[in-house]
């Protein structure tokens, strides 16, 4: 046993500032917890059967008390909900320029791509002080991808992409779980989160050998798969090209308009005739069950690289 | 057991058919009873192998998958078999009548098919369970639970769908019970709380359960015909069936604790000799509850993927529902000022239970919070939080009502002082047990976890020794009660000074309630100097 | 159901008659959320899939569908006649009424049946013979909610079948007279299940039909 | 409940039914489907209250008509919160059956 460890490990500015959120609503909790059970137990004694305190004040009105104390709540709890929902929006607005880490999990791991196209498991490394975003992926049942020491969680729902980002500032190691009950070993479907220091990091990933960039091994699987047979300049069926589409609004057939983000280039892969660009035939076949979670983050990769430059266009 | 010298409900027939083909509320209520403790000990015995497997961060009391059984099995067994019946099929039936001044349930016949129908829907549970078990958490997440469990999850499924039908018709009968057949007098502001709460309890039984009934009747048609409904192998949603699963089962939690508030009602003002304080605010909260208590299912559903608005609106919704919850602890509290209070069984665990209710919901706005609840969902800060719920909140006031009425149910008196230390013991042993739990749960471990870090150990000790007291104080009950049955002495028609109806007749009760019906002149908690006033003057 | 007998727990008639027929109306509550469930499911599919989903519903056979809503709208009429004609002390007249009810409810499910079979022959019923292939997996998850609900909307129908068989027996021999719920019950559930049809009509069979 | 009533509203229902099935074959955008559920609830409101003799009921026995129909409106309503705002529209059909 290792005494007793009050508080989780603190990596981030956002997880201080939930624990100031978490320590506000403390104060709250505790204040009205007391105030209760103090007049409880001093109610309790006071009036207790045997005891002859005055009680000639019983014909008191009592409706002013209720609509204090329903004002009050009333009034403390909207407060709060406004207060903490302004931090959950953040959780939904991703800067920009993050690092992008694809991330999928399968029962019993979760595997980590970095663009770099270095791939870990059940490990995650990471540079303090920069913005990290995750693409995350299931390829089986609905996984949770859970940092304590980050404060955050997100559930991952097969078949589409889910998002998460954030800042770690501190260096250190710290614990990845699984918070979605997934099957036998789910206790065991976790690992560890390494934050180093940007210079530390860049030696991390030199490490790792020299493998060809995520964009470039899905240049690779562009070709493999046929991609390119038809999304290339001279092929036979006339395809939109995929050149500075990433990021950027595309009309589809049916009037609407999507922006071709991760999830639009993946659902487009595997059920090319849900979201047909407009001016085009429906006549891609489908790539369901042909290519694997970890070749989709490639190819996304691959689009993403060869989308417009990153400082114009977002 | 010696027959009562009078009269009773329970000597008026005998013989196991006379049980068994019974119409009586009363001994439906028995009936209920036998059921209930039976799962409740199957759910304990699960919760206790938990709880030993937890004392060390290696899986050492058999496999993982054992462990997910054991999980399931609780979950399962406690929520549907045990918590979700508990205080209205028990007590509900046995003093709903009583309080009103009705000779039976409006349809007797339906509350004894109820009865057969969750008996049998908890057999075939339990037979599943037993065949080699199911590993899928009670929530039976898709697509988890269609393509990537084992077991025999269509037998368990199918089980708690026909326990469903047996809600669904004790909700009906209630509402009927108290809209028609109350006794003339007794007046929706005559009515004791306990009766509004279970009819709050009703309304939830009769508009929720049959939502339950359908998601999973759309669970087993993808499981058995590998047709996609909600698993997005299949192309479905995972979502829809988290929406339908909370759409029953988060009001199915005020489905627990609403009746229990209505217990702790009875109670407060009863032992402190005094008038409930804001009767009106009371009863109106507890309809609150169950109405606002259908909108804020969204929140199990925070980090699940659910769009952004949905989950600002549930957070909303969510804060809104615990202001009701709020007001009536406040108004146990004020209903003491000012009274003669006395610390009999049932008063000590309606002590417990407002101050066991108090940080179960207080805990709750933490997981209202949006933020926070990224954070600490799905780990122990839940578990605890619910707990504290669920057994603090609902089995505490089961115990209260346990203790309360079981004069009246059977005539005797339990032993004062061990029911006492029970109480006491159930108390200390719960917040051991569980409030250990929330600084896990902080601390991110998670749920369903069979093996975790060597660092939370601590607390986890120190939970499954407060684990162990708390069994302790849970099999007591059962130990003095049955010796109440065979030595208790003979109870009087009104032991505790109360004011409400069942209390005018003899204690059993007569098989037909009440030889002429009551006429009811005054609400209930009228007490003169700490002296009863009945609410009716003859009975 | 004991008829004009008064069961012990109720002091009158008036009382016993409230109170089923209240116990009737919180089942039929009851029966609209499990209905309803699924056709909220239906809603937010067609929200999620979006044309796709809609598409597939032209696949149903909306003659067909359109002929069944005029039989069970016009049984109904037929048993509001038998209420009617009961309340008025009527013998023959219910019975009557009750068995030409019976009758248009057994053609809406043969009517039903030939529907299906004609969805089985073009490869429209899931788990067994669906064709992914030509159909798509949308369309799979919408004939699902079809044979979903028409299912459970056929068993239904086929309790009230037996029911109002059952009950136009009973008046037709005499064993039920005037004064009692049960005919008028079983005329609330029978409108309920065309309730839920009138419904399950314009989502299943007219959905998408101009586009 | 007079007979006249009964054929009345069964002439009503029938009036109904052609008029959506009619309209619903005209091109009317994401109208269609509350054009043809209005028409639905028409035809129920009209079978509640005559046929199944809501306008004769007590207070009591409509507001229990209308509990069950309310909740149905709840549950549909925050469900289709979420599906509304969904930013994920499609979950693609992957592996094999």
């Amino acid at each position: 046993m290792q005494g007793f460890p009050w508080w989780p490990a603190t990596a981030s500015d956002y997880a201080s500032r939930i624990d100031f959120l978490f320590g506000a609503l403390l104060v709250v909790a505790l204040l009205t917890a007391g105030l209760v059970f103090f007049l409880l137990l001093y109610f309790a004694n006071k009036y207790r059967h045997t005891s002859t305190a005055d009680r000639s004040g019983t014909t008191r009105k009592t409706w002013r008390f209720e609509v204090s104390w329903t004002a009050a709540t009333l009034l403390i709890f909207v407060a709060l909900a406004v207060w903490s929902a302004s931090f959950y929006l953040r959780l939904y607005n991703p800067p920009p320029d993050a690092l992008q880490i694809f991330v999928v999990g399968k029962q019993w791991m979760w595997k980590a791509q970095h663009p770099g196209g270095q791939r870990e498991i059940n490990e995650l490394h990471v540079p303090a002080g920069q913005d990290v975003r995750l693409v995350m992926a299931s390829q089986d049942v609905i996984h949770s991808f859970f940092i304590p020491a980050l404060r955050i969680k997100q559930d991952v729902v097969p078949g589409r992409y889910e998002t998460m980002w954030f800042r770690a500032d501190k260096p250190g190691r710290y614990h990845i779980f699984c918070a979605e009950y997934c099957g036998t070993d789910h206790a065991h479907m976790g690992g560890w989160l390494t934050v180093m220091e940007p210079r530390d990091y860049a030696g991390w990933l030199r490490g790792q050998g020299g493998q060809q960039t995520l964009a470039a091994q899905g240049e690779e699987l562009f070709r493999r798969y046929g991609c390119s047979g038809c999304h290339e300049p001279g092929g036979t069926v006339r395809a939109p090209r995929l050149d500075g589409v990433f990021g950027s609004p595309v009309p589809l057939s049916d009037g609407s308009v999507v922006v071709a983000d991760e999830r639009y280039v993946r659902d487009s892969i595997l059920d090319p005739k849900a979201q047909v660009a407009a001016g085009y035939q429906p006549v891609m076949p489908t790539f369901a069950g042909q290519v694997s979670e970890d070749d989709l983050a490639k190819l996304v990769a691959y689009i993403e690289s060869i989308g417009p430059k990153q400082a114009g266009a977002r | 057991m010696h027959a009562p010298h009078r009269s009773s409900y329970l000597n008026a027939e005998i013989g196991l058919r006379s049980w068994l083909l019974t119409t009586d509320h009363k001994r439906i209520a028995l009936l209920y009873f036998a059921g209930i403790t039976f799962f409740f000990a199957i759910g304990g015995l699960a919760a206790t192998l938990i709880r030993l497997e937890l004392i060390t961060p290696q899986g050492d009391l058999g496999s993982p998958d054992f462990y997910n059984r054991l999980f399931t099995m609780h979950g399962v067994i406690m929520v549907w078999f045990f918590l979700i019946p508990s205080i209205p099929a028990t007590m509900g039936n046995f003093v709903i009548p009583l309080m009103i001044g009705a000779r039976d349930l409006a349809f007797p016949r339906l509350n004894l098919l109820s009865w057969y129908l969750y008996i049998a829907g908890g057999l075939i549970t339990v037979a599943a369970l037993l065949l080699g078990g199911i590993d899928t958490g009670w929530t039976f997440y898709e697509p988890y639970s269609t393509f990537y469990a084992t077991g025999y999850i269509i037998l368990a499924v199918f089980g708690i769908f026909v326990a469903g039908f047996s809600s669904i018709l004790t909700g009906l009968n209630f509402i009927v019970t108290v809209h028609k057949l109350r006794a003339p007098g007794m007046t929706w502001y005559r009515l004791p709380v306990f009766v509004w709460s279970t009819y709050a309890t009703s309304l939830i039984l009769v508009l929720a359960t049959p939502v339950l009934a359908m998601t999973l009747l759309m669970l087993l048609a993808e499981r058995v015909l590998h047709v996609g409904i909600f698993s997005p192998q299949l192309g479905g949603d995972p979502l829809l069936f988290q929406h339908m699963f909370w759409f029953y089962s988060h009001p199915a939690v005020y489905i627990m604790i609403l009746p229990s508030m209505g217990v702790i009602s009875e109670v407060v003002p009863v032992f402190a000799g005094k008038r409930l304080f804001g009767y009106e605010f009371v009863v109106w909260c507890s309809i609150a509850i169950a109405a606002i208590g259908f909108l804020v299912w969204g929140h199990h559903m925070f980090v699940a993927g659910q769009a952004l608005y949905a989950s600002l609106a549930f957070s909303f919704l969510s804060y809104l529902v615990a202001v009701p919850s709020a007001i009536k602890v406040f108004n146990w509290t004020a209903t003491l000022h000012e009274g003669w209070i006395r610390f009999d069984a049932p008063m000590l665990y309606a002590f417990g239970f407002i101050g066991l209710f108090t940080i179960g919901g207080l805990t709750g706005l933490f997981l209202a919070a949006l933020p926070i609840d990224v954070h600490v969902t799905d780990t122990y800060f839940v578990v605890a939080h619910f707990h504290y719920i669920m057994v603090g909140g609902a089995v505490m006031g089961y115990f209260a009502g346990l203790h309360y009425w079981w004069p009246k149910i059977t005539g005797r008196c339990y032993p004062e002082y061990w029911a006492r230390f029970a109480a006491i013991l159930a108390f200390f042993g719960f917040n051991l047990t569980f409030f250990p739990q929330f600084i896990l749960g902080y601390l991110g471990m998670p749920r369903r976890y069979q093996s975790y870090p060597p660092e939370f150990q601590i607390w986890h000790v120190l939970s499954s020794a407060g684990a162990s007291i708390l069994a302790v104080g849970y099999a007591l009950p059962l130990f003095y009660l049955f010796w109440s049955i065979l030595k208790g002495a003979r109870a009087p028609a009104n032991p505790w000074n109360a004011t409400g109806l069942e209390w005018s007749v003899s204690s059993p009760p007569p098989a037909e309630n009440f030889a002429v019906t009551p006429a009811v002149v005054r609400p209930p908690y009228q007490y003169d100097q700490g002296k009863p006033c009945m609410q009716a003057d003859h009975g | 159901m004991a008829d004009e007998a008064l069961s012990f727990q109720f002091a009158t008639p008036v009382q016993q008659r409230e109170a089923v027929t209240l116990g009737m109306w919180a089942f039929l509550a009851t029966e609209v959320l499990f209905f309803g469930a699924l056709i909220a499911a239906y809603f937010n599919y067609r929200i999620w899939f979006g044309a796709e989903f809609v598409a597939a519903a032209q696949m149903t056979k909306v003659v067909l569908g359109t002929t069944n809503t005029a039989v069970l709208l016009t049984s109904s009429a037929c048993m509001a006649m038998a209420v009617t004609s009961f309340e008025a002390g009527s013998r023959r007249r219910p019975t009557l009424w009750l068995l030409a009810t019976a009758v248009l409810g057994l053609a809406f499910i043969a009517i039903k049946g030939f529907e299906y079979s004609l969805e089985y022959g073009e490869h429209l019923v899931p788990a067994l013979n669906f064709d992914l292939a030509r159909h798509g997996g949308v369309a799979e998850i919408f004939f699902m909610f079809y044979f979903c609900a028409t299912g459970l909307h056929a068993l239904h129908l086929l309790i009230g079948i037996a029911l109002v068989t059952w009950l136009a027996i009973w008046i037709g021999t005499g064993r039920i007279n005037r004064g009692g719920s049960t005919t008028r019950l079983i005329g609330l559930y029978w409108h309920f299940v065309d309730v839920v049809w009138i419904f399950l009509f314009p989502l299943i069979y007219l959905a998408g039909r101009n586009g | 409940m007079s007979a006249g009533t009964i054929l009345r509203c069964w002439l009503a229902l029938m009036v109904l039914l052609a008029l959506t099935t009619a309209l619903a074959f005209v091109p009317l955008g994401t109208a269609n489907l509350f054009v043809s559920l209005g028409i639905a609830a028409a035809k129920a409101l009209l079978v509640l209250i005559v046929f199944m003799e809501l306008k004769a009921s007590s207070s009591l026995v409509r507001a229990a008509a209308a509990a069950g129909f309310f909740w149905l409106m709840i549950m549909i309503a925050l469900t289709s919160a979420d599906y509304t705002h969904r930013t994920d529209q499609r979950v693609p059909l992957d592996t094999v059956r």
